[in-house]
């Protein structure tokens, strides 16, 4: 009985993913991009997506804009009001590794230097197909029973210990690994 | 006791688009005061400007703000054309009214859509927000991408437009002024809109003026000012009149906000004729860099007036670029205009001065 | 005993009814929408989900909420008295309220406030709808009346429709927990709930619109094709104001709610009275 | 023993062990020793009245004569004593409600009317209300000593030995004012509610104090004096043989009792005493008095135009209280407006007067009087901790004082939600009042207001989130729960068993059987154990105690305490959180339009009646 | 009731969604996507990473490599603009989603230009 009750769970999860969206220093651009993914054009409902309020009742947190030094610490209490199983989905260059504004004093290069992120969309910004395409992905570890905290070696890492310190215009060298490479 | 609530209003907020912190202050569901807080979109844009050299400025300042991201590049382009006395052809100047008025709709009709989901009126933002949809395709066919176009050049524009894709331009214009109607008429007509704005955020003319308000804000109150005016870019050579209400409250500011897009629409009318009459260049090339000096510049953004302060030392790199935006200029009417509101009303009240946070903090 | 199967039943079709609502309004704003079966997803993906809360004891409550309503379900499809209906509604209505209120954030507390508005608007006109019903039958259940019910208490739907509006969180009464997104509130009363806890409140937010669809077609009783257009004829009316009608706020849907239901109620009560 | 309460002996022991305690708690004794005294009186009183089964006293004409004039000097030393306060705190509708009251019970005792051998009739309406007191006091006297150490230091002026003396007494004055047959008696005792009242709030003799004491003099006063043109009118001395006119204007001085607009200030006022007072006198029990007599008097209200009109005034009152209660800040002050309120509907069913709604009527009292008598301790409780008497002091009690926070909420959940008792009254006065739209309109809406207002109460207490404690911040003895656990087990088993009382209580004073909404409410009570049950056995997963939402800047904090978050500049700010209350204005024009509905309907009565 | 209008005709007409993964995205010419080297053309001179402003490119003049971090990539076109040898392109569909940040290094054969064009190679480094 309970195997199969944690099978339909996990089905569950995969048809039905509450994002939180928060923008986290972002010039807007792929923020309208996140809103206008639920428009009419593209229609994340199709897929059970829908953009909730409150950390609590989500299952993916979608990130956008250079996490600074002020949001670091919005973003990671974000992260832990959520309930497991959940996933972080960064979207556009800002949120993936700065983008741009990379070696500038109060930017983090890249969310994952506070959270751990499960899904990269890149972009400046990125299509709204782009969008979709990384929460289902997200939603996809969801279902396989993963859950984005898995390995989160950085609680805390919102501290001043992730001050913006390594990767400065150098070379993204490191990846894949959700941990961050000088975070914890 | 306390029978006083206080609320933490953001930074992340669904209401709010952008992470701002409001501290407000509640007595029942009135709210008694405000104190914002800001800081959470800072990115350090002006000073990471004196590190990029004025080329590639170009590309980091029009990511200030994603929603007018061709207006900042413009603002940046005019200031930096003046301080090296280029000459910008007049077809360039043509394309740039077309970008910055396709901006200006898209942003105003992104702005129409907040205000309908903010008032909890979520058909009509899923329908005004799927008329952007044709703007926005049509930049990503002028320009190749949607948001940012990055079309602005200091010495003109990026590409240039052919008939054809003229009459592609045209043929969507033609779609969203048809399609716009509807929405328009919801909007002017509706009573339940009219319920929540009608007397909301009510400042007087005297009072936009003395808090120093710019863009829609400022014209609702009926003062009739607009920095296209000045005739920069094109404008000089089309006709703009300033679209004013005398209302002064959240209702005169979407009305204000409705006839912009028309204004728009009609701007672009007159523009398209200019670009298929005049052939010519679109970018002269600049090869030398600014000497020393300092140059401003003053465009309109969909938000209001926008200003660029850029001062060169010589070399590549630039000494100070310095950006005022509207929003900036906008927030000391905002705080004077929150208190006394139901709660319910925040949200609507504070999107009726259009805020861009990302622009203010930069 | 067939009630009994019916309201095993209830609680799948309501969940069915709200995937239906989700993709009708998706279909009027020009959307594809989500798939029929999504907010049983939904809810199914919540009662999975275990519940990270500040608030111990808000189970409790959500649980009641739920409880009280699928009694009152019960109630009504085992023929019992409506005033026992909806009194049970008011108390599903005041579990979820205090479900809100124990939440430490502020928003809880408005949007659980606002709750209380809610419920007052509109069962003390589902409490007049019982009289009415009383007056018609001689009872107070359905079943005494020969005639369709409607015929004799027309003025009680406008009151109907804004108990529905109400109980469905429909504009432009959604005043309590957000469900159009972008609100000054969050998620209202339910902002602190996550997990299992929203999986009971979204289970018992199913029953509760299903009790009014269920009183709307009460009053096409004996007539089935009375009661089954009344509910399908409630059931669209709800989503195309949703959809054509912006949120208001309390201070003014409070006298709205009122003059329409109460308004309505006792004008077709004293025309009974009259007529008698 | 058990024969020894077989017969008219358990009603003078009822009345009689009140009166002898009262005597021994005006000497100065130590805490234990009123506890002490408090669990032995409640032992004789609840064994008079539950192991036994009082019967009538009828005494021969002679020994009437005797009593009769042992009233009249009782009484006129009474009126006296109520023309000297009036004097000295220099209150003229005091003073003339005093002379108005002195002049009727002269002209009545000129008239020299014989009066009924039946001195005290032990009825079951008499008996029910027998067992109602019985029930509740014993707690109240058990745990006054706790809140009394409490409140000695708050209120240095009290002078404990008439407090004492008065909250045992009073009870022996109920027990002989429902068994009264005599109505120049019932008058006196009538009257010695009155100055009970009167001295208890006094007590603490703050300027508040003084203006509500008088207030409550004088509004029972014009009470008391349509109580004697009553009986003058009545003609008769006998209790049962009232009707007409009479019956009317003794229904106006019930209706004053209970505190009915346009009369409801002076319970409000009330609450500037101290705690135990307000559970006893002016909730529980006394108060009731008025409901008592409606009810006494409802088959005779129940011929003429009285009876509509009452239940008609009680149903305003219900909503008007409740309306009030909604708005209001205070703790207490929203018991005060509870209390009214379900009065009112007491006394609306009294005014329809049919079996079904005089059976709700008797539940109402049995099921208001333990689970108001419940919170007012929780209420004084709270004060004897935090401090203070507002109702947002009471925020996140639940996490302050877990006991205490459950206790009260325990005891809003048993006045209005099912499947407690008091809900089941509820139902059955709304349905039994459907021979009237306007009655029922103002119970549809009076009803959706008491959910409202119970809830922003229940709201406050559960609230997971509580302010620091005060400065001086107590903790009562643990010994102090005991009355109130014994009052929530009270209604925990009251609504278990509510089909056999019912049938034992309820049945026998109507006459008739109450109408078959038993089984449905037996489902009931099935459902919710089942429901609850079931919750307990899903409910053992313990989830982590996560921060407060505090959109996104949540700062460290300690679980319990209001959330907190980073304001600007990074420092810490607290989210405070209050109830909805409208506007001080709002409150008073909305109380002046109740008040004037309700001297308009009670002017109406007896302009009906003549 | 325009919008109610509106609403019905929406419904009448069906959805105007994109079925975006059952229709693949139709790309736009012109349009500014994922960035291409090409490498045969590339004379590794550095220009396209001294000018990116975004600092998502890095050449080794030496060890003739390209290396390119789409994950910084703001898609601006200003590298395509400035190569003189027109050595590099975009594509007009932009990267897609993936669970790990990854270089794209391209690496010239030899100091004479080879005929054959290199592969891209991913490396999840």
């Amino acid at each position: 009985m309970k195997p199969f009750l944690d099978r339909v769970a996990a089905f569950c999860r995969g048809k039905s993913v509450w994002v939180l969206h928060y923008d986290c220093g972002s010039c807007n651009g792929c923020d309208i991009e996140v809103m206008a993914s639920l428009t009419p054009l593209y229609d994340a409902e199709r897929f059970g997506v829908l953009l909730v309020g409150s950390p609590r009742q989500a299952d993916v947190l979608l990130v956008t804009g250079t996490v600074n030094h002020r949001n670091r610490l919005v973003l990671r209490s974000l992260y832990d009001q959520m309930a497991p199983p959940k996933a972080v989905v960064a979207v556009g260059a800002c949120a993936l590794t700065g983008g741009i504004f990379h070696d500038s004093y109060n930017v983090l290069d890249g969310a994952d230097r506070v959270v751990p992120v499960t899904v990269y969309v890149p972009g400046c910004p990125p299509k709204p197909e782009r969008i979709l395409d990384g929460i289902l992905q997200a939603a996809a570890v969801l279902a396989a029973g993963g859950d984005g905290s898995g390995g989160d070696h950085m609680a805390g890492a919102g501290g001043p210990a992730a001050g913006g310190g390594g990767g400065r215009g150098g070379r993204v060298a490191a990846g894949g690994d959700h941990g961050a490479p000088g975070g914890a | 006791m306390a029978e006083r609530m206080v609320i933490p209003f953001g930074p992340q907020h669904p209401s709010l688009v952008e992470p701002i912190h409001m501290q407000l202050e509640v007595e029942g569901d009135t709210v008694l005061g405000v104190r914002p807080a800001f800081g959470f979109v800072h990115r350090g844009l002006e000073k990471l400007a004196e590190k990029r050299d004025w080329r590639q400025n170009v590309y980091l300042v029009e990511r200030t703000c994603g929603i007018c991201s061709f207006i900042h590049s413009l603002g940046y382009c005019l200031a930096l054309e003046e301080l090296l006395g280029v000459e910008v052809p007049p077809r360039a100047d043509l394309l740039r009214v077309m970008w910055g008025e396709l901006h200006r709709i898209q942003s105003h009709y992104l702005w129409l859509g907040l205000l309908a989901d903010a008032v909890g009126f979520e058909s009509l933002f899923m329908q005004t927000w799927r008329n952007r949809e044709r703007v926005l395709d049509l930049n990503e066919l002028t320009a190749g991408n949607r948001i940012v176009v990055s079309m602005c050049r200091v010495g003109g524009t990026a590409r240039d437009l052919d008939a054809e894709m003229l009459d592609r331009v045209e043929a969507t214009l033609d779609a969203a002024e048809s399609e716009f109607g509807p929405v328009e008429h919801t909007f002017r007509e509706d009573g339940g809109i009219a319920r929540r704005l009608v007397g909301l955020g009510r400042i007087t003319r005297e009072e936009a003026l003395g808090l120093g308000a710019v863009g829609p804000v400022l014209r609702a109150t009926g003062e009739a000012s607009d920095s296209r005016l000045l005739g920069y870019a094109g404008y000089g050579r089309l006709q703009v009149a300033p679209v004013t209400q005398a209302g002064g409250d959240a209702y005169a500011r979407l009305l204000v906000r409705l006839g912009e897009i028309r204004q728009s629409m009609a701007l672009l009318r007159q523009v398209l004729p200019l670009l298929r009459q005049e052939p010519g260049e679109t970018l002269v090339p600049v090869r030398k860099d600014p000497t020393a000096g300092e140059a401003l510049s003053r465009v309109e953004q969909p938000r209001g007036e926008l200003i660029y302060y850029v001062r060169a030392t010589g070399g590549k790199l630039l000494d100070r670029v310095r950006i005022r935006t509207p929003t900036f200029a906008n927030l000391p009417a905002l705080v004077h205009m929150v208190p006394g509101n139901e709660i319910g009303q925040v949200p609507a009240l504070v999107l009726s001065i259009d805020p861009c946070v990302s622009c203010t903090e930069r | 005993m067939i009630w009994v199967l019916c309201w095993l039943l209830s609680l799948p079709v309501a969940g069915f009814l709200m995937g239906v609502d989700r993709r009708l309004t998706a279909r009027l704003q020009g959307r594809v929408g989500p798939p029929l079966w999504q907010s049983i997803w939904d809810a199914g993906k919540l009662l999975g989900k275990p519940a990270l809360r500040p608030a111990p004891r808000q189970a409790l409550w959500a649980a009641g909420y739920l409880g009280f309503l699928g009694l009152a379900v019960a109630c009504l499809l085992g023929g019992a008295d409506l005033v026992l209906v909806v009194l049970l509604l008011g108390m599903a209505t005041a579990s979820l309220a205090v479900a809100g209120f124990i939440g430490p954030s502020p928003f809880s507390q408005l949007g659980a406030q606002r709750q209380l508005f809610l419920g007052l608007i509109y069962e003390p006109v589902l409490l007049l709808l019982a009289l009415g019903v009383q007056r018609v039958t001689g009872g107070w259940t359905f079943a005494g009346a020969s005639l369709p019910l409607l015929y004799r208490l027309p003025l009680f739907l406008p009151g109907l429709l804004v108990a529905l509006l109400a109980a469905w969180r429909k504009s432009p009464f959604d005043l309590a927990s957000s469900e159009h997104a972008h609100q000054e509130l969050v998620a209202g009363l339910a902002t602190e709930m996550g997990g299992r806890v929203l999986g009971l409140v979204e289970l018992g937010h199913w029953w509760e619109m299903e009790l009014l669809l269920l009183l709307a077609a009460s009053l096409g009783y004996p007539s089935l094709g009375w009661a089954l257009g009344l509910a399908l004829a409630f059931f669209l009316l709800g989503i195309l104001l949703d959809n054509l009608l912006p949120r208001l706020t309390w201070r003014y849907l409070w006298p709205l709610g009122w003059a329409l239901g109460l308004g309505g109620g006792l004008l077709n009560l004293i025309w009974l009275g009259v007529s008698r | 023993m058990r024969g020894w309460f077989r017969d008219v002996r358990g009603l003078v022991l009822a009345i009689a062990a009140p009166l002898v305690a009262a005597a021994l708690a005006s000497l100065p004794l130590q805490r234990r020793a009123r506890v002490g005294l408090a669990l032995v009186t409640g032992a004789a009183v609840l064994a008079a009245v539950l192991l036994g089964t009082p019967t009538d006293l009828v005494l021969a004409p002679g020994a009437v004569q005797t009593v009769a004039s042992l009233e009249t000097v009782g009484d006129t030393a009474l009126l006296l004593y109520i023309v000297w306060v009036a004097v000295d705190r220099r209150s003229w509708l005091a003073g003339l409600t005093a002379a108005a009251n002195a002049a009727l019970f002269a002209w009545i005792t000129g008239q020299g009317m014989a009066h009924p051998t039946l001195v005290l009739h032990a009825d079951p309406l008499a008996r029910f209300f027998l067992i109602v007191i019985a029930l509740v006091a014993p707690a109240i006297w058990a745990w006054a000593p706790y809140y009394h150490e409490h409140y000695r230091k708050v209120t240095p002026a009290l002078r404990e030995q008439p407090y004492y003396f008065w909250l045992f007494a009073i009870v022996g004055v109920m027990a002989a004012l429902v068994t009264a047959n005599d109505l120049m008696d019932l008058y006196l005792l009538w009257e010695l509610t009155t100055l009970a009242s009167f001295l208890l709030i006094d007590s603490p003799r703050s300027g508040e104090a003084r203006a509500a004491s008088v207030q409550a003099l004088w509004m029972n006063g014009v009470g008391g004096a349509a109580f004697l043109a009553g009986v003058l009118v009545a003609g008769s001395l006998s209790l049962a043989q009232v009707g007409g006119l009479a019956a009317v204007l003794l229904a106006v001085a019930a209706a004053i009792k209970a505190a009915q607009l346009p009369f409801s200030r002076w319970l409000v006022g009330a609450m500037a005493a101290p705690g135990p007072v307000s559970a006893l006198l002016h909730s529980s029990t006394m108060v009731k008095a008025g409901v008592y007599l409606a009810l006494r008097l409802a088959p005779a209200l129940h011929q003429g135009p009285g009876g509509p009109a009452l239940a008609w005034l009680g149903a305003l009152t219900f909503l008007g209280a409740a309306w009030l209660a909604s708005g209001s800040r205070r703790t207490k002050e929203v018991l005060a407006y509870s209390t009214i309120s379900n009065l009112g509907l007491m006394l609306a069913m009294a005014g329809i007067g049919t079996t079904a709604a005089v059976t709700a009527a008797l539940a109402l009292v049995l099921f208001h009087a333990v689970g108001k008598a419940l919170l007012f301790l929780v209420a004084g409780g709270v004060e004897a901790d935090l401090g203070s008497r507002d109702l947002e002091a009471a925020g996140g009690l639940i996490e302050v004082r877990p006991e205490l926070g459950v206790l009260g909420i325990w005891g809003v959940v048993s006045l209005y939600m099912p499947p407690l008792g008091l809900l089941f009254a509820k139902w059955l006065a709304i349905e039994a009042s459907a021979a009237s739209l306007a009655v029922y309109a103002l119970l549809a809406v009076g009803s959706g207001l008491t959910g409202f207002f119970w809830t922003k109460v229940l709201g406050r207490f559960a609230c997971a989130a509580a302010a620091p404690e005060p400065e001086g911040a107590a903790r009562l003895p643990r010994a102090a729960y005991y009355p109130l656990r014994y009052l929530a087990a009270l209604v925990a088993a009251g609504s278990v068993a509510l089909l056999p009382i019912t049938t034992l209580l309820l049945d026998p004073v109507t006459g008739a059987k109450a109408p078959a909404m038993g089984v449905w409410y037996a489902a009931l009570l099935t459902a919710a154990a089942l429901g609850a049950l079931t919750y307990v056995l899903l409910a053992r997963r313990r989830s982590p105690r996560a921060l407060p939402y505090a959109s996104g800047i949540e700062a460290e904090e300690t679980p319990g305490a209001l959330g907190r978050f980073r304001s600007s500049a990074d420092q810490p700010a607290v989210a405070a959180l209050a109830g909805f209350y409208p506007s001080a204005a709002w409150e008073a024009a909305s109380e002046r339009v109740f008040l004037l509905a309700g001297a308009l309907s009670l002017v109406g009565m007896v302009v009906i009646a003549l | 009731m325009r919008l109610l209008h509106t609403l019905l005709r929406n419904v009448a007409s069906g959805p105007v969604t994109r079925r975006y993964p059952k229709v693949p995205l139709v790309p736009v010419a012109g349009a500014r996507g994922d960035l291409r080297l090409l490498v045969d053309r590339c004379t590794f001179c550095t220009a396209c990473a001294v000018r990116c402003p975004a600092g998502a490119l890095e050449v080794d003049r030496k060890a003739r490599t390209w290396t390119f971090n789409p994950y910084r990539c703001i898609y601006c076109h200003y590298c395509v603009e400035i190569c003189p040898f027109h050595a590099l392109e975009m594509a007009p569909l932009g990267r897609e989603p993936a669970a790990a940040k990854a270089t794209v290094t391209e690496t010239g054969a030899a100091p004479v230009p080879s005929p054959s064009r290199g592969t891209g190679a991913a490396s999840p480094a």
